[in-house]
């Protein structure tokens, strides 16, 4: 997933100062990936953004059994302008948000957006703004909404507002009420040899996993 | 109504540098291809922009090189008919005639019907230039120029494409712009007949140089200046209309002369120029009897000109005006003509061209 | 209606909207643009040309982002245009907006080649006639770069039909009101088992197209006829 | 090299409906403008479809509307003069001139220096189209069909837009192309004297139809078919080259009757055609004396066909042949001129046109 | 070297290469495309016409879909040219054929305008000197249509430099080996404070097509002097 970018950045050099093995990174959105990898894409390892193009694959046969795992995870947040003043959650966001639009990542298409179109149904907060989404095709494109000033508030991942400093967390999503974030791992069926086994072994393991939490992912037990 | 200029120009092979004076009436440009006589009309539109020298038409300043002027091609407001036809293509016939009115000011209005009916073009109105004929565009052409109500005509070569009756449809018209309506006009041609027809005054080009200018009677009855060959030669004489007689003649007075020459269709009384080519006029040194020739000047041999070939000009006095001859030397010898020698100038009516008889410049 | 929803036909009727608006838009701009890149030598044609082939050369989300700082709602050009009631924010107009300046070098780039080839000889004659520097070019000119005018319109026309970067990118998608074909096929695509649905938009957006190709080959006929002057 | 035409296509507002047989030589198209010759041209060269006919080049089938025979115009390899220049523009003049070269079988090569030579456009090899004059275009473009090797020559008014010399440096070309090379030409005019002189057929034009079609003698010859106006009309007639006289004359035998005329550059023995303008021709009735007119035929008036005007087209047979003299009625009347008349002819060596002698066509 | 990285300047030169062979590989076909929709009527031409469109119609995700079903390793129709040793999937060349595809109806359009903007008569003047038709094209309607080509080759190369939608869908992101610049520039905006790299990416991506640019005016410019036969 192309959300991944900056801790595949530190991972792939130290993945082979540690094994040897050079490391090509392929970025894109999860869809893409997954329909490159239907199509027979010479791909060893894939990392999706969500579980549903992972269960996709799965369904299709094209992953390696036993070698899917949840690589991290992560939490949804409210961000707003940098210094902006928290929000609260319930029938005053309508009114927080004014004129202004909120902005989201597609929400019945991109993870970020399906997270979030879920949090506020539960929250009953939904109906209510859903007039006022701002749909942008991923959640990097929300956030630069927020970023910039055109958009008040944006539904984002808590990594993405944490390494932008023109925005702050306003509010974060309570964990229960959207389905966990998850960015699952997995070999590809007929691609496991040696060196995709190695690369799914050490992002399992504690350096992958520091460079992780450092940039604000959480780690499933 | 005159048009002053003086142009400096020079293309890679090719230096123009002349003066010329058009006086009111109609200036022809005379000269071999390549001379530059399309050069000089598009410095005079304004199409182009020549390294130096003046236009000034009326005393107004169209161009000038050292005062850095230079009048933009529509506020010349000079009706130009181009070599090449260049209609509008997307336009119909009709639509490219009216396209000038809509630029010009008001009244003064040209005739448009009449025009149509000159040239000739009134079948073609609804069409579109590329279903015409090479001729039939030429014509269009010239309808759209003069239907522009211009300050003045440009003409290059504009009757080039058309068959003789049609010329002779379409000179008229020229002459009476330059007679009645007095719009000047520069008009290029290769014609002898066409410009000792037309033409008040007369520029000989010759390489991007004026070679010879004057009236029309002057260059064209100038021996040695023949621009354009040995068969442009001619005199230009002016008689008085007389009358017109029941045979359908019509009867000249040129200094008490009398002339006959097919019907001219003018008002006894009016003045009228002729062109006699030099190669029409025969001598005799007796008068001839019993010939079908109906017009016998008397005069005395001004000069003999042996040619570079059998031929020989020989210039006569009448009391008429100057008359060119060209016979051939054997002739000259057999006759015994010598400045001074009496000779009767036997002219036959029809001989003078259609093409060179018309109304005097006033 | 069958096999499209409401919100398929509003994403239909929405792309329709902005691609008719931002071919007829940025025709006089364009034409303009085009004129003077054939016509004009000026300081900053250079740089005059290379912003016309900007939206073409850069990624378009980097053009949406582009858009998004000079006219977002935070922008002070985005807020002087507002206050003249110019709003491209989040609205179909932005969009249209997006797909204009997206299909600006394909429209400037065909009517300047028109421009191009254009008789000056026949612009001359216009002038001897009388005709100032504007009408020359009203007259004579325009008719006769037509074709080109109906190429770049048609270019600009399905580019704007396709946009999906730039689009997305400045005013979002917002079912309704900045949601257009493109904008709904990718969303499609992005889950899995969404290529039925997304075929039907693919097709439904083809035939538009299609349509709107057939009828200016039938113009260009006839244009071509009147330039050709038979 | 014969060629066989039968024409039938509507334009709207125009309908050509039209057959004639160009045997080898030159055959003049001779019309008004709009009368269909260029579209004749198009049809022959394969540029467009008629509606229907035939076009047949020695035999060999170029277009058959019944069988559905459309020669694609590569294939014919008829070299087209158009009448307008249509030069490449994107290539220079000698890449325009050798461009035919390249598609043309080997041998028989044209020389191009001689034809560069005679267009005088050597200066000009290095240009490009858009740096010519108008009649430098012209000159370039005839060049380019001379050098192609054509079968055949089509050429469409390509004198139109060349002055009198230059046209007289090119018109013996074609006069060599009809006789030595054997390449028939067709060839637009509206020039009397090019007619004259060049063709071996005549085919007369008007409104897409055949007016008349005949040897050059028998149509310009015919009193009643002048289909570009009165001063077409002149007799055709054929002499032998006698001797050159070193006052630069030289003298030819009519039948027995000797003729003399401005240097002509051929060897003696040469048999050479002459075309005397019906209105060059006085007529008397007793043998002039003292006159610098050397040409002097005695002959029998035949008819004496009265005009319109005042003028009267007398037709008068001579030991030279059938000639035309174009008079008042006026003149007919005082020289009491009818059939059975005993006249003289008189001609001047000088009137006749250097464009209207010529060789004749073998 | 300073301010671009290793990585960054192989997608520069990636990017180069891509949009050299998307251009120069597609005006062989642009121009036989061209002729066939400006000169001949066959049936389906509309249908020809329509698929040169296509690219520009579809959301470039589309298209680059349909090359992925079209040309993976999986499809029939990429199996058969693997086997005569041409590879497209996740390949430069791929990136390449993806470009060429999303320029080719700028291209096309481009030549077609200008064929139908050649002067007919010279064309014939051609065949009357005994030019077949081959002849007649390369030699006049060719050399006549030099400004077209050169516009529709610099938007090709221009579309190409910018091209990411579909390139990215069909070849994927490879460092190396796909990533070109606008891929490179998705992928930095992809990562929070990515903007600055991006920006830089961008701006060597600007100026690699401005500078190309130039050199299609100063062509141009020698190009329309020789066919106005100056
Ligand atoms: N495409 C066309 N559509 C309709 N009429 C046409 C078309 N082309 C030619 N004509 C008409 O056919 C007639 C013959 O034209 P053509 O060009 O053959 O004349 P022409 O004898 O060559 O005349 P010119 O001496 O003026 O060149 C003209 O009346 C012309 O208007
Ligand atoms: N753009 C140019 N570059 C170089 N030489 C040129 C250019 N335009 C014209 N000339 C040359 O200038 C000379 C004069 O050309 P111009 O067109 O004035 O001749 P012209 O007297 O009108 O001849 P024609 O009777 O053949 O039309 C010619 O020798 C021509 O070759
Ligand atoms: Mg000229
Ligand atoms: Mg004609």
């Amino acid at each position: 997933a192309a959300s991944l970018k900056d801790a595949m950045d530190r991972i792939a050099p130290a993945f082979h100062e540690a094994t040897g093995h050079d490391l090509a990174v392929s970025l894109a959105g999860s869809s893409a990936l997954a329909r490159q990898i239907e199509a027979g894409a010479p791909a060893d390892v894939f990392i999706s953004a969500n579980e549903t193009w992972m269960d996709h694959l799965d369904d299709a046969g094209l992953i390696a059994a036993d070698t899917r795992f949840d690589l991290a995870g992560n939490a949804l947040v409210m961000a707003g302008p940098d210094g902006a003043a928290p929000v609260v959650l319930d029938d005053t966001l309508t009114a927080t948000l004014g004129e202004g639009k909120l902005a989201m990542a597609l929400v019945d298409a991109v993870p970020a957006g399906i997270y979030g179109k879920a949090a506020l149904s539960s929250l009953g907060l939904w109906d209510a703004v859903a007039p006022q989404v701002a749909q942008a095709d991923n959640v990097r494109a929300a956030l630069a909404l927020v970023a910039m000033g055109a958009a008040p508030l944006g539904i984002v991942y808590a990594t993405d507002a944490a390494a932008e400093p023109r925005v702050d967390v306003v509010a974060t999503f309570p964990a229960d009420s959207h389905d966990a974030i998850l960015y699952p791992a997995a070999a590809l069926a007929g691609h496991e040899g040696a060196a995709a086994a190695a690369f799914l072994d050490y992002l399992q393991g504690d350096e992958a996993g520091a460079v992780l939490t450092e940039l604000g992912f959480t780690l499933p037990q | 109504m005159s048009l002053s200029v003086r142009l400096r120009h020079d293309f890679p092979g090719f230096a123009m540098d002349l003066a010329f004076e058009a006086p009111p009436g109609v200036t022809v440009l005379f000269g071999r291809s390549g001379s530059g006589k399309s050069t000089v009309m598009r410095a005079v539109a304004g199409l182009m922009r020549p390294d130096g020298g003046r236009v000034a038409l009326e005393g107004r300043t169209l161009f000038d090189g050292d005062r850095r002027i230079h009048l933009p091609p529509h506020r010349r407001r000079l009706g130009v008919i181009f070599q090449e036809a260049r209609l509008f293509p997307h336009l119909s016939v009709a639509e490219n005639l009216r396209y000038g009115a809509r630029f010009a000011p008001r009244g003064g209005a040209e005739d448009t019907a009449r025009v149509v009916e000159m040239l000739g073009i009134g079948a073609l109105l609804g069409r579109r230039p590329g279903a015409l004929s090479g001729g039939e565009k030429a014509r269009v052409a010239i309808g759209r120029a003069l239907l522009s109500r211009p300050r003045m005509i440009l003409a290059d070569e504009p009757l080039a494409a058309l068959d003789a009756p049609r010329k002779a449809e379409i000179l008229p018209y020229f002459e009476r712009l330059r007679d009645e309506a007095g719009v000047p006009v520069l008009y290029v041609s290769h014609a002898a007949e066409e410009v000792a027809r037309l033409a008040t005054t007369v520029v000989a080009l010759e390489n991007g140089r004026v070679l010879r200018q004057g009236s029309a009677a002057e260059v064209l009855g100038d021996a040695r200046v023949m621009p354009t060959g040995v068969r442009s030669a001619g005199a230009v004489i002016e008689a008085v209309l007389h009358a017109h007689h029941p045979d359908g003649l019509s009867e000249l007075d040129a200094a008490g002369i009398a002339l006959f020459l097919p019907c001219i269709d003018r008002a006894p009384g009016a003045r009228i120029r002729l062109r006699i080519a030099a190669q029409d006029v025969m001598l005799a040194t007796a008068r001839p009897q019993d010939i079908s020739a109906l017009n016998l000047l008397p005069g005395t041999v001004a000069a003999v000109l042996p040619g570079q070939g059998p031929g020989a000009m020989v210039t006569v006095d009448t009391a008429a005006g100057r008359i060119l001859a060209r016979i051939t030397g054997r002739s000259a010898r057999a006759l015994g003509l010598a400045p001074g020698v009496p000779v009767w100038a036997v002219i036959k009516s029809v001989a003078v061209a259609p093409g060179g008889i018309g109304v005097s410049p006033p | 209606m069958g096999w499209l929803g409401p919100e398929e036909w509003a994403a239909v009727a929405l792309s329709l909207k902005v691609a008719f608006w931002a071919m007829a838009a940025s025709l006089p701009p364009g034409i303009l643009a085009a004129y003077a890149l054939a016509r004009w030598r000026f300081p900053g044609r250079q740089i005059l040309n290379g912003l016309v082939h900007l939206p073409l050369i850069l990624p378009p989300v980097v053009t949406g982002y582009l858009l998004l700082l000079a006219l977002g709602p935070q922008a002070p050009l985005g807020r002087a245009l507002e206050s003249l009631g110019l709003v491209f924010a989040f609205r179909w107009s932005g969009a249209a907006l997006a797909a204009a300046v997206m299909g600006f070098p394909l429209l400037v780039r065909a009517i300047r080649l028109s421009i191009e080839a254009v008789d000056p000889r026949l612009e001359e004659a216009s002038a001897t006639l009388g005709a100032p520097p504007w009408a020359v070019f009203a007259t004579v000119t325009l008719p006769l770069i037509l074709p080109g005018i109906l190429t770049g319109a048609i270019l600009a026309f399905a580019k704007a039909m396709g946009e999906f970067g730039a689009t997305i990118t400045f005013v979002s998608n917002i079912p309704g009101q900045t949601r257009t074909l493109p904008s709904a096929i990718y969303a499609f695509l992005q889950v899995p088992g969404g290529e039925a649905a997304a075929l039907r938009l693919v097709a439904v957006s083809v035939a538009v197209a299609m349509a709107a190709l057939l009828l200016s080959e039938v113009a260009g006929r006839w244009v071509a006829r009147r330039v050709a002057g038979a």
